[in-house]
């Protein structure tokens, strides 16, 4: 970060610079290009970053603009006033076409989006009040203090102060807790909604951020073309401006802001050559998308990754046990599943599970595949719903509750099939988890950035408290996906645990574990409870169950069939015979009662 | 005749070790049984004899045929059928389409349902049913027949008792002695240990991925070690 | 992290900001911006042609462009003016208005005298306060009354505008056929929008009002609804106010939906590619109000017809008389300033009184030079005057 | 009523085309998972290459629409061997990349025919049936047979050829239709390839019915894929439903809602995708979680 500024530094001054060298044509490009890099940044918060597929930010720009031309050429307002107006406009219209997103994703939400942006254009070519097909000319210039504003080159440097600031504030939103919430939400919307990440509000933010972007552009626009027409904000112009982010780099602002800037240079230079340049942005993005799906931005890491896969291996460093230790309260029940059934397509797959976890157990959950094991963790972390039935946690009803506000209540969990952020660092991994505001709290990022700043580096402290704990220090700036997969495994348990729990629920946490690696797991999970946690755990590994677990409760086909100290459930004759086959096959020499007792 | 041999089988999920340094054979005509815990790796086994995992192996191979370079398309060509877990069925084709995608390989011409509908009467009763509406039962017989269909010399099978009742697994029991008994080669994978033993002459017990014992079923069955293996003790 | 550090970035913050703040003063002391940029005296003479070439609309902008070279080469092999060749450039607009606003800058600050062009009514009202402020002429292929409504002194158009088509239309149908019984069908493009509101306009002077009135898309395809609802009121003329390929759809389910009514419309309905989408028989009859009927009317024509057939190989049309005539004034013009442009070329237009292609030119302040159009009726599939009764 | 019936009437002849591009859409994404936005333009290079054929190269109509076939067919294989790396693992790159498809089809197009686009004649002469009022144009019903045709030939491919049974076969289970010896990938490119066939049918089609331009793919793949949705994506009869109910719409909104049809049409798809995101018949398509 540190090394960035004297760059960014450099390139003001270059910004500032640039229009002495440029004539009065070059300079006007430069100027749409800087409104393409604010329109370009939008869509790289909503795609890029929060993962949601809109095809509808170039009706963003054009909502920004139009409003601007309409409140100044029919209302008689002023352009700044107008302009505040617009961007309320954009941001309106963003929160609008968030709707859809809250039940659609991927490419149901591209073709509503896209539909959205077509029945923009569809309006503003009939409307009366948007001048029509034909637009609206004679903008009024911008006042600005004297400044003849209509100069394309003063003009610039309105562009390149807001361009700076737009940019910034975007940098900081993806670098702060709320852009870390929002790329976990990309990567795996599932687990994010476990570490306690409101998915429904994200979304929306993600796409009223675009649409203040996109606001914000057309309202440059307006300023600076002074007539608005609906041409410039066509499915192809959307288009151009999507290949623009892919080519870019749209997980990266600045990559977006790259492609931006470079594709409307191109396009300048090939504007005799339009088709060849169609042919060239299509043939790239296809590339692009093929071959190096970060874009332009991902290069650089696309090579070092490369260059540096030969240098030394971190090392994984054993867990610290946590030194508080909250005592128990003997008897307290931390969880307690009343009779919940829940049916799939007329399969029963859970018929009236009871059980009652008491504080500071460890509870094993076991039984064949197919049992109901992760549908039972499914309904109590709130993924499911279950139809019948209660669950109770601490004694508090919390039946049907999200999956964030169960996380908000104390409850973490793991996944059987580790649903780690691939695009986030060991380190984001665990931020996101260990950030525990609410969405709501995002209005500070707008109206006090100095106190998320703060927040922020508390939060950072807590991330390298943790991550050293663990043992995972110096794996801190790794992608999840590049590490040995009980690293990764230790990993998940280092998330859930930053959400400072109550109940922590583990699905099948060995699978995949080498005999070392179990036994430091096991390790872990006792530490863990003797700091106050309760765990309840579903595992393949009967070792690792009967030697960790205080209690084990066994499922077959949805129905408890055994609950008890581990010793006395692998004698109960229905566990056996679910697991070896019929029961009668174990009266065989030692019998499993005299071998359970011993 | 040919003996299926498999030496220094590896697979991994990602960045998961399910199975290690494995290492059998399966001689013409033999059934041999591998059991063992949910999640030890005896499916991922099957999985990556087929080619339908990413595998390492040392040696790996049918008769005279290289599996190793064999692609997943093809193992079924050099006689190998495969019954998978939970059965996969085609839900949304007939019973008698599914059949006839067993014998895919061969000529749909001139083929024959007999040893099928021999074996279960109950899927000529329902050749025309979709068969995501037959009951668990009925779709691994189709599993099993489908297998056959491509009459194959070595049959794989991955947990057919799984979810069935105790009748229909000893019938599913008696079908399968029946093909041994007709020469055709087994390579059964069960949890259910006693069914496995009925089954076959020789198994293996594998725990975590790797294989834990060996021996002849009869032996098997009398050692406590592999409840211990099972249940963890 | 040391305790210093925030205190000098800080120091770096202020150093940064004072940076700005002093560019910012030079800034504002000498702004940056063009010294040159103006058209030079030597060397060619440098004329802007911006039409689509690409995207729907190029097949208009390609004709428009065809039209312009064939001037610009006439005098070109007649040595040019004062001996400067003209140098034309064709610049791609892509139908787009920022595209042309764009293209306004670089014209402006290219040392262009003057454009030709646009064929889109769009474009060429967003590129015109750039090109007034730069002084630059536009001879505009557009018809749009809002052009002649802008009374930009820089602003010309090379063919009359809605109002004079859809005058002699209604004129034609009204006053001298008698019909009464009008229907009309128009998108709510530019160009539909204009002739929509012009014919209309034209109709409530005498008294008539519309059967129907249906507004369209440009790019619906279906319009059955729309025509069912016309049929209904049995009309004995439907007006049309769309381009070229949605009139001829148009035209096309209308017949065969048994509109039997008679067709009328602007320039667009006098062209091939409508009489070929509609089918000959289903444009047959149909009543085209236009400046430029046929290649065979007078001598003028016959000789620009078959200059551009050498050409071209091709049969000339309007877009490209249309053209022809505006390259061919503002080269009389360019003829009487030297080769100059600015201010003194723009009252050279305005003081050419050409006997064009399309009529007797003669700009009045707000850029218009044809007043009239004559009404062309589709018979074989070919344009012919209407024998005047 | 006769608006009405002759609107309904109009909204079913572009609807049975819309069902054609939409079953396109469909037998991709119910093999293969993807979703191609490029199909409109492969529609429009279906519609150039069958009226090039049969204006210029004078090829009867059928003869020029089947050539039409293999040459979209090949385009479909290219974008699928292409794209094909990404099967399975990031859906809205593979998205994103057949939207890049989709440009470079459109800008060969216009480098190919040029910018212009033209009129084709109808092949069929005779005169609009006239039941009580009410004109069918002949060729609409033409339209409506060849697209029912296609239809069941392509169930009945579906269901009675050993190919189209493995199709299947290989949508629903990749893992066990390889072990029984289908080779899936195979069996992809050329459902890809069935799905742009789909493609040149239906713009050889509707060449004759509107006019052949490059830029005829945007509104027309746009429309196909909201019909393939709303009849539930991946779902064959879903899609012939989708496309009419989408035709009909399209016709009664420009009846009703004149120059503002359109944003009357996609404010009631948005709104109905969110009431029912799995449309009329539900999802069919490979299990992608």
């Amino acid at each position: 970060m540190k090394r960035l500024l004297p760059l960014g530094l450099g390139l003001g001054i270059a910004a500032w610079l640039l229009p002495y060298g440029l004539d009065g044509y070059a300079m006007h490009v430069v100027d749409v290009a800087v409104v393409f890099a604010l329109l370009g940044i939008g869509l790289g918060l909503v795609m890029g970053v929060a993962g949601q597929v809109n095809l509808a930010q170039v009706a963003f720009f054009g909502i920004g603009a139009y409003t601007c031309a309409i409140l100044t050429t029919r209302a008689g307002l002023g352009f700044w006033v107008a302009a505040a107006l617009a961007l309320l406009a954009a941001v309106l219209i963003g929160l609008i076409v968030s709707i859809p997103a809250l039940r659609v994703q991927s490419h149901y939400l591209g073709i509503v989006t896209l539909g959205l942006a077509l029945a923009f254009l569809n309006w503003v070519t009939n409307a009366g009040v948007a001048g029509k097909s034909e637009g609206i000319s004679d903008l009024p210039v911008p006042p600005m203090f004297g400044i003849d504003l209509s100069s394309d080159y003063l003009f610039y440097y309105v562009e390149i102060i807001v361009f700076a600031i737009a940019l910034a504030f975007a940098l900081f939103v993806v670098r702060a807790p709320l852009g870390r919430r929002l790329r976990a939400m990309r990567d795996d919307s599932l687990a994010a909604a476990a570490l306690g990440a409101e998915i429904p509000l994200l979304r929306i933010t993600a796409f009223v951020l675009s649409g203040l972007y996109g606001g914000v552009a057309g309202v440059l626009y307006a300023g600076l073309i002074r007539y608005v027409a609906p041409e410039t904000f066509s499915i192809a112009n959307m288009f151009l401006l999507l290949a623009m982010v892919i080519i870019g780099g749209r997980q990266s602002i600045v990559g977006c802001v790259l492609g931006a800037v470079v594709l409307s240079l191109i396009r300048e230079v090939l504007v005799d050559f339009s088709v060849y340049a169609q042919l060239g942005y299509g043939t790239v993005v296809v590339l692009m998308v093929v071959f190096a799906p970060t874009g332009l931005a991902g290069l650089p890491a696309l090579w070092l990754r490369r260059f540096r896969a030969s240098q030394g291996r971190a090392e994984l460093h054993s867990f610290v046990p946590y030194g508080e230790a909250r005592a128990p309260e003997p008897g307290r029940v931390a969880l307690e599943i009343r009779e919940v059934s829940k049916r799939f397509k007329g399969l029963l797959a859970l018929d009236r599970v009871s059980m009652t976890v008491t504080d500071g157990e460890i509870r094993g959950v076991v039984g064949p595949n197919g049992s109901g094991k992760t549908t039972l963790f499914n309904i109590v972390s709130g993924f499911y719903a279950c139809e019948v039935g209660r669950v109770l946690l601490s004694g508090e009803d919390v039946t049907g509750f999200r999956p964030y506000r169960l996380s908000q209540a104390g409850v973490a969990r793991t996944f059987q099939n580790l649903r780690l952020f691939g695009d986030l660092t060991v380190r984001e991994n665990i931020l996101v988890a260990l950030d525990r505001t609410r969405t709501a709290w995002i209005w500070r990022y707008l109206v006090r950035p100095l106190a998320v700043v703060r927040q922020s580096r508390d939060l950072g402290r807590q991330a390298d408290e943790l991550l050293e704990r663990f043992g995972l220090a110096e794996f801190a700036a790794a992608q999840p996906r590049a590490l040995p997969y009980g690293i990764q495994r230790r990993v998940e348990i280092a998330r859930a645990m930053a959400m400072g729990p109550r109940l922590l629920l583990l699905d099948e946490p060995a699978a995949g574990l080498n005999g070392e690696e179990v036994r430091r797991l096991a390790e872990i999970v006792r530490a863990l409870r003797d700091s106050g946690v309760t765990v309840v755990i579903i595992e393949h590994n009967m070792g690792l169950v009967m030697s960790l677990c205080d209690r084990v409760t066994v499922l077959s086909s949805g129905r408890v069939i055994a609950d008890g100290p581990p010793r006395e459930v692998a004698a109960v004759p229905e566990v056996i015979e679910a697991y070896l086959g019929e029961s009668t096959y174990l009266s065989l020499p030692g019998d499993v009662s005299q071998e359970a007792g011993r | 005749m040919s003996t299926l041999t498999v030496e220094g089988l590896g697979l991994r999920y990602g960045g998961v070790r399910a199975v290690h340094d494995v290492a059998f054979s399966v001689a013409a005509g033999e059934a041999v049984g591998i059991i063992g815990a949910n999640g030890a790796g005896k499916t991922s086994t099957l999985k990556a004899i087929m080619g339908l995992a990413p595998r390492t192996a040392a040696v790996l191979r049918y008769g005279e045929r290289d599996l190793n370079r064999t692609p997943a398309h093809q193992v079924v060509r050099a006689g190998i059928g495969y019954v998978p877990e939970g059965r996969h069925v085609f839900p949304g084709l007939s019973v008698e389409n599914n059949l006839l995608l067993g014998a895919y390989t061969r000529s749909w011409r001139r083929i024959s349902f007999d040893q099928v509908y021999g074996l279960f009467p109950v899927l000529a009763e329902m050749r025309h049913r979709l068969a995501g509406a037959l009951s668990g039962g009925q779709q691994q017989m189709l599993a099993i027949g489908r297998a056959l269909m491509s009459q194959p010399r070595l049959i794989l099978l991955d947990e057919p008792s799984m979810g069935l009742s105790p009748k229909l697994v000893e019938d599913i029991l008696a079908v399968l002695k029946r093909l041994n008994e007709d020469g055709t080669a087994i390579l059964l994978v069960e949890q259910n240990a006693k069914l496995t033993f009925e089954v076959t002459t020789r198994s293996l017990v594998m725990e975590n991925g790797e294989i834990a014992m060996t021996g002849t079923s009869q032996a098997l069955r009398g050692d406590p070690k592999v409840r211990r293996i099972y249940l963890g003790l | 992290m040391s305790p210093h550090k925030p205190h000098r970035r800080s120091h770096r913050v202020w150093a940064a900001t004072a940076a700005c703040l002093a560019l910012g003063v030079l800034a504002a002391c000498s702004a940056p911006g063009d010294t040159g940029g103006g058209a030079s005296d030597t060397g060619p003479i440098k004329i802007a042609n911006v039409n689509a070439q690409s995207g729907q609309l190029s097949s208009l902008g390609q004709w428009e462009t065809k039209g312009v070279k064939l001037a610009i080469e006439e005098v070109n092999k007649a040595g040019g003016i004062n001996g400067r060749t003209i140098q034309l450039d064709v610049l791609d607009d892509q139908g787009d208005p920022t595209v042309g606003t764009n293209l306004a800058r670089k014209i402006a600050s290219e040392g262009y005298v003057a454009m030709l062009g646009t064929a889109e009514s769009a474009v060429t009202l967003a590129m015109a306060p750039i090109l007034k402020d730069a002084k630059i002429p536009n001879i505009t292929s557009g018809q749009s009354p809002k052009l002649a409504a802008l009374k930009s002194p820089f602003l010309f158009l090379n063919a009359p505008t809605s109002v004079t088509y859809d005058e002699t239309l209604a004129k034609y149908l009204v006053d001298t056929k008698g019909y009464k019984k009008i229907a009309m069908i128009s998108n709510n493009g530019t160009y539909g929008t204009g002739e929509h509101d012009a014919f209309k306009a034209s109709l409530q002077t005498r008294n008539v009002t519309p059967l129907a009135d249906e507004v369209v898309t440009p790019d619906q395809k279906d319009f059955s609804a729309n025509l069912t609802a016309i049929r209904q009121q049995d009309p004995e003329v439907l007006f049309i106010g769309a381009e070229e390929v949605e009139s001829g759809l148009i035209v096309k389910q209308a017949r065969e939906l048994g509109v039997k009514a008679v067709i009328a419309g602007g320039a667009p309905l006098g062209t091939p590619v409508y009489v070929t989408t509609a089918g000959a028989d289903n444009a047959e009859g149909s009543v085209v109000s236009s400046p430029y009927l046929g290649n065979d009317v007078n001598d003028a024509t016959k000789a620009f017809a078959a200059a551009y057939k050498a050409a071209y190989n091709e049969e000339a049309e309007l877009h490209g008389a249309k053209a022809y005539d505006g390259a061919k004034i503002l080269l009389e013009a360019l003829k009487k300033t030297g080769g100059a442009g600015g201010q003194a070329l723009a009252d050279a237009i305005r003081g050419v009184g050409r006997n064009g292609l399309l009529g007797q030119f003669a700009y009045d302040d707000s850029g218009v030079g044809v007043h009239a159009t004559q009404i062309g009726l589709i018979k074989a599939g070919g344009l012919v005057a209407e024998p005047t009764s | 009523m006769q608006v009405f019936l002759q609107t309904l009437v109009g909204g079913i002849g572009f609807g049975a085309v819309y069902a054609l591009v939409a079953m396109g859409f469909s037998i991709v994404y119910r093999t293969m998972g993807l979703v191609n936005f490029a199909h409109g333009s492969v529609v429009m290079i279906g519609a150039y290459t069958a009226s090039t054929f049969s204006m210029a190269g004078r090829l009867p109509f059928p003869l020029a629409i089947a050539v039409a076939i293999v040459v979209t067919g090949l385009v479909g294989l290219i974008i699928e061997r292409v794209l094909r790396p990404l099967e399975g693992r990031d859906f809205d790159l593979m998205l994103i990349g057949t939207i890049g498809f989709g440009t470079v089809l459109e800008a060969l197009a216009i480098l190919i025919w040029g910018a212009t686009g033209h009129a084709v004649p109808s092949p069929v002469a005779a005169a609009p049936v006239d039941i009580l009022g009410i004109r069918i144009r002949t060729y609409s019903l033409v339209v409506i047979v060849v697209a029912a045709a296609a239809t069941v030939l392509l169930a009945l491919f579906l269901q009675r050829t050993k190919r189209g049974v493995a199709m299947q076969a290989a949508a629903m289970d990749p893992q066990a239709a390889t072990a029984v010896g289908i080779h899936v990938g195979r069996s992809n490119a050329i459902a890809f390839a069935i799905g742009a066939g789909l493609a040149a049918l239906a713009g050889g089609l509707i060449g004759p019915m509107l006019y052949v331009s490059p830029t005829m793919g945007g509104s027309l793949g746009i429309k196909g894929f909201a019909a393939a949705i709303i009849g539930g994506f991946g779902n064959i009869p879903g899609a012939i439903l989708g496309g009419l109910a989408f035709g009909i719409l399209d016709s009664f909104a420009a009846g009703t809602f004149q120059g503002y049809s359109e944003l009357v049409v996609f404010v009631v798809f948005a709104v109905a995708i969110m009431i029912r995101p799995t449309g009329i018949f539900g999802e069919r398509t490979v299990n992608r979680a």
